[in-house]
């Protein structure tokens, strides 16, 4: 709960008291099951694509439209037609499809999108979402499609930093900012933790080696379960 | 690798429990898996609601299905045809129950259940006895009625073109509620004229995407109904694995 | 309002005084402008599309996903996939274009249908249709489209005979039937007149040469209005 | 014969009147409507709301129709953009009304309105501040919200093949918002980059049908808002027609 935690962590093993983004992208992404229909969030959550575990078939889709997006396209193939909800040029695997705005969001509300992954301000330990607006008095309100991810993908994993870069924790008993969804979130995959929600609250499945579970409850703002059983969480290094 | 593809149609429809609520694309006589309806006669759940435009015709598919004791209730716009004997027969002899929907009211509760809606305002059925017992709303001075989704375990639907992630095509007109259809049900299975390629069917082609299909068998030559009906086909057990 | 009118009233000029059936599809076609787009219920009302005057250009729907249909095929064309909500084999014009039911039914029930062609069991003067079911205990009930055209065309014209085969009045002052829809009728065509449906109830616009208005008042089971003003309906001999 | 085609930008928005609400198609630079917006500055119709899921990028289309002063309201799901200086500042400066919507939201709003429907429950913005003050209901132990349909006087949509009945194809991801607001608006126009001869577009692929097309103008070229935005456009008024 203090910034000290986030500012000074980074010690003699960088590589196990915190995670890179992309290597928590990386750990999320084994979590993705073959054959699921994923949409990545914009921003961190779209590292993910990149860690997919060979041989395992997975469908992205993006809320503009597009099933079966492929990897960035080279300089010469992009085509500002071919973009994804992040306004990034992409290509398309075969087998991808394209589709209007109502029939993207008929496939999201509808529960047919497996899960998807997104970023956070904060999450409570009921599995409250806040990821929209600060509600500052400047903010510009924009919600785009997380309201409606939110509710209606089957899971919801999000993927953030532990602590703000002020060194406040995200992980809350209770949500401070504007909800985006209550109770939707199923784990979070953070730089030092893997934690589910439960109907218990949270419960830590994996943490950092680096870290002792007091030390990774010091940088929660709830109570955190799964002292006696959480796993370590190791990553390899990932380009 | 993403597989949706089964290899027979007694493998399709093996997933159906009894009291399975199945939507079965067609109208009339374009559209319908008719080869799909018959393995799942082999098959033999019972207990079931089926929801299709009509109501089958002659003794082929849906109709057959009818005929075969398992179904306990249908719902759909338009029971009555030329070719609609055995249905009638059924429910004048009140061995079935029957759920009248109008047409764009059905295809509309359908597509709200795919699309996770909890319910529509629609003026259709206002001031008719459909309406009875449902709730209102005025819009700009014009009366509406509260419709519900129509949330199935199945779908039973015939494509034309499918790939193994489950992409479809749809041939003319037999396209009609096999696109919604395959919105609406826990499971999807699709009889497919031809298998092809992963890719084969351009992305702006796809006319229902495979993340609302979950299986699909290939049935290259479908019978054709009307030519069935004329011959008098009878369906027997068995015929159709 | 008496069976004799009907069942006696082909007299010594059949051409005058009762239209065929052909012929009330042919007046009904002139009044169907260029452009519209056009659904023909089941039955009589299919007639409508063979006589819609040359260099007209009228796009025809089907509830069963179709815009564009052309004329009837040849035996050689024939294709059970490609039929109209009749069931009948179509043909398909070039800018045709085929579409799932739903959004079929979002063009009747959006208001883009600027017209449809419905049969009729009775009409009443505030334009109520019943068309759908006698409620006889021994019918099967079934309502199709009827309902969703209904309320969701722009125009609704009912083409129908004037009276039954028994000779009972079709138009009158309330539906004895189930009602398909509460007024939407707009015009009537049958075989002895044109009725327009107004905020006085029912006008006749035109009526056969070969009855007196006083005979076609007769037919009807409630007043009609026009008697200083109505035209002859005159159609010419349609093979 | 009906024909669909208008010789002119000019043309195709003249019929745009002051305090009309518009959609706008497009997703980020995909799909926009650009040299409609541009003619809409000249035609100079005021007071306007417009619908888009953002709110305009660098000073090209939409962007620079907030610019122009024409814009009372923008309804959006997501007006801030690394390029959406444009509405932030004259948001910022109480310059502009914002009504935020969510994206699903947003889009089967402007469905129902195409489609008839009077209103829908939905689960999105349950337990938000955006559900504020609006109608609830449970539905299998969960809560929805009733939304209205987004009814809208023109639609400004770009798609890539038309023909003179209106039939529309699009291209890649540009299809987004497209065939939804075609649908919702009492005016439609459209710009494509080519128009066809009827008949060119096979009735299967077809993905909006001319019933829902007023007018469509061939823009062959049209600007791409990447490149646009990289030299830092800005339009003059004049230059579109």
């Amino acid at each position: 709960m203090t910034a000290a935690g986030a500012t000074t962590g980074v010690g003699a093993t960088p590589q196990t008291d915190k995670l890179s983004r992309r290597q928590v992208a990386w750990r999320l992404a084994q979590d993705i099951a073959e054959g699921n229909y994923v949409n990545l969030g914009i921003g961190m959550p779209e590292l993910v694509a990149n860690f997919i575990p060979d041989g395992r078939e997975i469908i992205f889709h993006s809320e503009n439209g597009i099933l079966g997006m492929g990897p960035e396209p080279s300089a010469y193939e992009v085509d500002y037609d071919l973009i994804n909800a992040g306004k990034k040029p992409i290509t398309m695997l075969p087998g991808g499809a394209f589709f209007h705005h109502a029939d993207s969001f008929a496939m999201i509300r509808g529960g047919h999108i497996d899960l998807c992954v997104l970023g956070a301000f904060q999450i409570s330990s009921k599995g409250d979402l806040s990821n929209w607006s600060t509600g500052g008095p400047d903010s510009v309100p924009a919600v785009g499609g997380a309201m409606d991810l939110a509710v209606g993908a089957r899971k919801v994993f999000v993927m953030t930093d532990h602590s703000t870069t002020k060194g406040d924790a995200k992980l809350v008993d209770e949500c401070a900012f504007l909800l985006t969804g209550p109770g939707v979130v199923d784990t979070i995959y953070t730089d030092i933790a893997v934690v589910d929600v439960t109907e218990n609250g949270f419960v830590v499945r994996e943490k950092v080696p680096g870290l002792s579970f007091g030390e990774v409850q010091e940088r929660t703002g709830a109570a955190l379960g799964g002292a006696d059983t959480c796993g370590d969480l190791v990553v390899p290094e990932v380009g | 690798m993403i597989n949706k593809i089964v290899e027979t149609l007694h493998d399709a429809v093996s997933v159906i429990e009894d009291g399975a609520v199945i939507l079965i694309s067609g109208f009339g006589e374009s559209g319908n898996p008719t080869e799909l309806a018959h393995a799942l006669i082999d098959h033999g759940a019972r207990d079931l609601t089926l929801v299709n435009n009509n109501a089958g015709n002659g003794h082929v598919g849906l109709a057959a299905l009818l005929e075969s004791g398992q179904v306990r209730k249908m719902i759909c716009s338009f029971p009555r045809s030329s070719h609609s004997e055995v249905f009638d027969t059924m429910y004048r002899e009140r061995r079935i129950e029957l759920e009248v929907v109008p047409q764009g009211t059905l295809a509309e509760r359908i597509r709200a259940a795919g699309a996770g809606i909890g319910g529509f305002f629609t003026r259709t059925t206002i001031g008719t006895p459909l309406a009875e017992g449902k709730e209102r709303r005025e819009y700009n001075g014009q009366e509406y009625v509260l419709e519900d989704p129509l949330h199935a375990d199945i779908a039973l639907v015939k494509a034309d073109l499918a790939d193994r992630w489950g992409n479809l095509t749809f041939r003319l007109a037999a396209r009609n509620f096999g696109p919604i259809m395959c919105t609406a049900a826990k499971i999807t299975i699709v009889q497919a004229r031809s298998i092809v390629p992963l890719g084969d069917i351009p992305p702006e082609q796809v006319v229902t995407p495979g993340i609302f299909v979950d299986r699909v068998v290939e049935v290259p030559n479908p019978g054709s109904e009307r030519e069935m009906i004329e011959r008098d086909f009878r369906y027997t057990v068995g015929d159709g694995v």
